[in-house]
């Protein structure tokens, strides 16, 4: 099958169990966690590709992909539904007798080198499924391109208090990169890697297949891959992002984000027409709030029936809250049914999950409080703040 | 599992009393509960009884249907061997053509009708909303040995005087028709939609128009009827149906949407009502949202006080504006404290601070698409 | 990510190496190897499915996943391009720790069940990637169903001498099958399984889980499952097929099947128009035919540029014969370069392979000799008849 | 990576002289090359210079050209951040519109000039057959500082007497412009296409028109280049370019396409030219086929003599027929001993048996669709 050359395609790293965000990510994979009312996390990045002239990208998991599969579908909704390109998911596969995982982010990329090959791009951009935020990738690789770089890793400034906490890039006073430190005690630079990568394809590929023969080397793009090109003497720039970005891999780092978005105006926003996030359409009709009901400061998505109280929440597609329940800092994933006199306050819901009558879930202060996905909660059951449950 | 009915729907009605509503738009593409156009229901309905070759007869100010089905994508009707086929007017060398109604529409269409290769046809005006499913109609259809088989309502608020067309039924066939009747004498109202073997249908448009008819319910089916040659059959339309061919009626239409009975009706998690996507954000609402019996659909901001209405996608309203039993078309504004009753606002109105527009309730008032008031 | 209910899914076990084709599926699975010109192997099952009405399909491949899903895309060829539905290419993925691979046939469906139960079918349809013919399995559905059956087997009659060498069906007069016996040394019937099943879906899923559970299962169809259902009393019926029907599992059995096309009238009509067999486009222009060429009884597919001489042969798209070549009693497949002074003859010469002047590939008899994709056979080499030559 | 141009496809050429062959098509669906329509090299060529959003303004005889490019899908554009925009004669309450020319039509069109967010514009029309990338056109028109930058050829072959429009350039700028001169003074051919900033665009075509002017270039043109004020450059579209306007030039053209070095030039195994997709066979060679320097499309049945010659998809040639020097259009059948010379045979012509259809070369012969001769 001969594809057509692409000056850049984007892979994307879906990762593995995203056992941080505990019983969220029992039957789905991470970025297909639902976010926002109406999308999935994975939906960032792909829009963001949309936006940005990208229209080939490989998603490379090897947990759940039927979940990631099935919601990509022919890749319609980002305009990926071409026949020169397109998205790709990608679990591991065999290679004659057996299979491998995938043992590190750079092994990803290794396993699925012939996967970019076809393509026969100029750039690589490695992109990860947990992160919400709006980047124009096309202004990375003009910078990629204008610095005649073979690395170019996207940064953002962190308070200098918490530079310590991540991978910090050391520039020069022209974006060189000078070295690189993992959780450094005392920073040097408050330039925080994004694990957002542009690669010359041909740089990606060597550095990659070197990586893959020392067999001491933990198949790391942050760990091994960028210590040894910068070893080696290779063109290492740091490009800085300034907008909005949130890593969602935790329960509280995703409540976070879903709560941001109702912040005034939002930090990211999603109203952008110019820069629109795009979803898998769900077919619902618009969302019905009833006269007994009462909606404040909160997301609502198509398909939703509201008959009880919801404020500064999120309701995503589908949702229905009986008479009587009340919903209060909490985010409900698609297809939830909140039944009368519930009471849910800072928690997810995950999709369709049945919270019976009278049943309290999550606290006014504390951790959040989760119920997985398809799980029936008792009525008049207590969740604790930071409780979890479901299978 | 594979189908043997090819659809087709009309969107040539008259549609002088929908007034400013229709200048711009067929009523096909009439603005429907929240996120629809009139016909998304039609065809649904015609994808979910199991068709996929649908074609849509076009008639004057198509542009915005054909904008709005594009190429049947989000009907999954873009495929090589199902699809949506759009039957425009029919500009050549010889003709400016602009149809004189259903039958005439038939007939230029002929080349449709005779490609096709399913065995049955189902026929439905555009300006209808109901919901049945046609693999029904067709075996009930071929049970009957019917000819033709009308789909009829006995729902009597379909009914407007001095206007429709009204059946006589018994054992399933129509025994009598009359149209436009001050009073109605039949119960049954025809509702526009009917079913025929293909072949039949041609035969009987092409001997139709031969013999210089016109219409196709006042000419070919009442002397179907009369005849007694032919056998004309009668299924009965289950649930509510509505038609929209006046303001009233558009308004009407809308409205029963914010009935859970109805909403149950027309809309199914089996069968979902398809329509083009806009990619909007979820609704947002602010801390002065007062929201009452509406719907509401996404991309709207939602800061004042909306009662018994119906808000299409990318609606504002801020902050003091009271909004009660209206219709708001896609991304109009109701800025702050003006106050709207029984309107209809289309497309991108924006309504300005401290405006008042209030009409009484039997005569809602339509503000034609991009006013500013 | 709900789906929309189907009447009928269908599972395609796209298989292993196929390592009886040699160098054939050294680079790519089986259901990729080109047929008849413009086709692959999986055109076949998936523009039945098309024709059939059946929109959803699973693709069960542990192989070279990246040119199937390369070669399927959005599965636009076959309208399968859909938002409710479409085919998915599924290779075996990770259950927690570990992955799995297909044990048999029957394993390879348990591990996608939960690919089945998305579209919550009726009827499941099990088709083999190996396979050339035509068939409208709405026929076979509505066979399955008027006969109220937990399992319709699709059967063919082959000669009684033959019968000895297939799974064989005995069936009462009323097509229900009595027993199976795989490869009976006195066979008491001539009805030979094709390895196409439809299973009722509760059907289908009880007796893979009970068949998952037995320790001492091989999990297979032929082998497990229809004994164990005959066993156990189920209704199980013979539906038989009687048009062409090929299996394309060795050299052989390729080369005869593309032979076949030739036959006047062909076996198989590819020319149909209310049985299209599609495929992807490749965009090639029209074949030119140059004045110092001579064309007889042959395919010649769309790109192909003729300066030599060609009979007896199924050319692909975009193969060029140089002047003074000669092409016999042979499969050129797509992109192949045959140099001018060559000689091919009973022979199949895979993707983009280039043989050199003055070669001589196969002989007048004997077996088919192959040359492998991309290989570069130098000039004046010899390969004779049942040769394989390529990496 | 983004690309910021927008291109526009004019169909509303004048095609009198093109005979039968664009009596119910435009000149834009002309056969080409066995597989192609004409507007496939235009719409390709534009898709491999980056540009993403195409409209194609639509004139009479629209419905084949409709047809053929559908959703868009076989070239990619039926996305919702690229696309296709099919722009038809506006027909509406108050007009039935047909296009005076390509000032009229783009005056009509402004919505989708304004609407796009490109700001280079390509704009080409689409009885030509050329390749050049828009992309280094607009590089070389910004450098060039100027305000529409016109597109020629030095091909002498592309001329014909007493029809076309020829350019003066000097140092890439155009100096003097002459239309339809029975000796042409000029050595360059103006093509038809050419690039301008978006909004300039939009500004030139508001004025001229405002100020009464119908010819695009013949008024606007001329003007722009007589007056001194603005400046209008000159790209040299490379390799070989075909003007098709009339039955010869047709021939012609798609003889072309059996030269080698210019198949090269229009076929480039990475920038492909897209079409629309009819799922054929392979062609089929019978043991009687003599076939040479011909160009054979997929779906043919070939058991005869054909030389020299163009067959589209799904023509069959029956043993004994000789085809010569013909262009011979999608599923044609030429039926034993027939023999044709010098022929265009429109699409499902049959040439039934024994019968004799020799023209001269220099005047090919039309028959047209459908014909049984």
């Amino acid at each position: 099958m001969i594809q057509q050359h692409k000056n850049c395609v984007a892979m994307l790293l879906a990762g593995g169990q995203g056992s941080r965000l505990g019983i969220l990510t029992r039957h789905v994979a991470k970025p297909a966690v639902p976010f926002g009312g109406k999308y999935r996390i994975i939906d960032f990045p792909l829009s963001n590709c949309a936006n940005s002239g990208i229209d080939t990208v490989g998603v490379l998991t090897q947990y759940k992909p039927l979940e990631l599969n099935s919601y990509i579908g022919s890749g319609a909704p980002w305009d990926m539904d071409i026949s020169n390109g397109g998205v790709f998911v990608l679990p591991p596969y065999s290679r004659g007798d057996e299979g491998e995982w995938y043992k590190g982010t750079a092994n990803a990329i290794y396993q699925n080198l012939a996967f970019i090959k076809q393509f026969n791009p100029n750039y690589v951009l490695i992109l990860s499924g947990d992160h919400i935020y709006k980047c124009d990738y096309a202004e990375m690789v003009a910078f990629h391109v204008s610095h005649n770089a073979a690395l170019t890793v996207a940064v953002r400034e962190v308070p200098w208090e918490d530079a310590s906490r991540f991978g910090i890039m050391n520039t020069d006073s022209e974006n060189n990169i000078t070295e690189f430190e993992e959780k450094p005690k005392n920073p040097k630079s408050n330039k925080a890697s994004m694990g957002v990568y542009v690669f010359s394809w041909d740089k990606l590929r060597s550095y990659l297949e070197a990586d893959e023969a020392n067999p001491e080397s933990q198949n790391d793009f942050g760990k091994n891959i960028i210590p040894t090109m910068l070893a080696a003497g290779e063109k290492l720039v740091a490009w800085t992002f300034d907008g909005y970005w949130k890593d969602v891999g935790t329960v509280e780092s995703l409540w976070d984000a879903n709560m941001d978005l109702l912040m005034t105006p939002p930090p990211v926003d999603l109203h952008d027409r110019n820069w629109r996030i795009y979803a898998r359409n769900v077919g619902e009709p618009p969302h019905y709030a009833s006269p007994k009901g009462e909606i404040k400061d909160s997301l609502v998505t198509e398909g939703c029936e509201v008959f009880g109280k919801v404020s500064h929440s999120i309701l995503s597609a589908d949702v229905h809250i009986e008479e009587g329940a009340e919903i209060i800092d909490s985010v409900i994933m698609p297809h939830a049914v909140i039944k009368s006199g519930a009471v849910i306050r800072r928690a997810i819901v995950a999709e369709g999950a049945v919270v019976g009558e009278g049943a309290v879930i999550g606290e006014e202060e504390g951790k959040i409080a989760v119920v997985g996905s398809n799980t029936v909660v008792s009525p008049g059951y207590v969740l604790k703040a930071g409780g979890q449950l479901g299978e | 599992m594979k189908q043997d009915i090819v659809g087709l729907i009309y969107t040539g009605e008259r549609a002088d009393e929908l007034q400013d509503l229709t200048r711009y738009r067929a009523a096909a593409a009439l603005p429907m509960a929240g996120r629809y156009r009139l016909i998304d229901f039609i065809l649904s309905n015609m994808i979910h009884s199991g068709i996929k070759n649908i074609g849509i007869i076009m008639q004057k100010n198509y542009h915005s249907l054909m904008d709005h089905l594009g190429s049947g994508r989000e009907w999954n009707l873009h495929g090589k061997r199902s699809g949506l086929t759009i039957l425009p007017p029919y500009v050549s060398h010889d003709k400016v053509g602009v149809y004189e109604g259903m039958l005439d529409a038939l007939q230029t269409n002929q080349a449709f009708l005779r490609r096709s290769v399913e065995r049955n046809i189902a026929v439905s005006d555009s300006n209808v909303l109901y919901q049945v499913d046609y693999t029904d109609v067709v075996k009930k259809h071929l049970e009957n040995k019917a000819d033709i088989t009308l789909l009829y309502t006995k729902d009597r608020d379909v009914r407007r005087n001095g206007r429709g067309r009204y059946l006589q039924v018994a054992n399933d066939l129509v025994t009598g028709i009359e149209f436009d009747p001050i009073i109605p004498h039949y119960e049954n109202t025809f509702i526009g939609g009917f079913v025929a073997r293909r072949e039949v249908l041609i035969d009987l448009v092409d001997r139709a128009v031969a013999s210089g008819k016109h219409h196709f319910s006042r000419n070919l089916l009442a002397e179907m009827v009369a005849g007694g040659i032919f056998r004309v059959g009668a299924y009965e339309c289950p649930g509510k149906v509505y038609a929209v061919d006046s303001v009233q009626s558009f308004f009407q239409t809308n409205m029963a949407f914010l009935n859970q009975e109805f909403r149950d009706q027309a809309f199914n998690d089996e069968k979902p009502v398809w329509t083009k996507l806009r990619d909007e954000m979820p609704a947002r609402y602010g801390d002065h949202a007062l929201v009452s019996n509406t719907l509401v659909a996404d991309g709207c901001l939602i800061d004042g006080t909306v009662e018994n209405s119906i808000l299409f996608r990318g609606v504002v309203v801020k902050p003091g504006a009271v909004i009660r039993n209206s219709i708001v078309m896609q991304d109009a504004v109701i800025s702050r404290n003006a106050e709207i009753e029984n309107c209809i606002l289309d497309k991108q109105v924006t309504v300005r601070e401290d405006v008042r527009l209030i009409a009484p309730k039997s005569y809602p008032l339509v503000v034609a698409k991009n006013l500013t008031i």
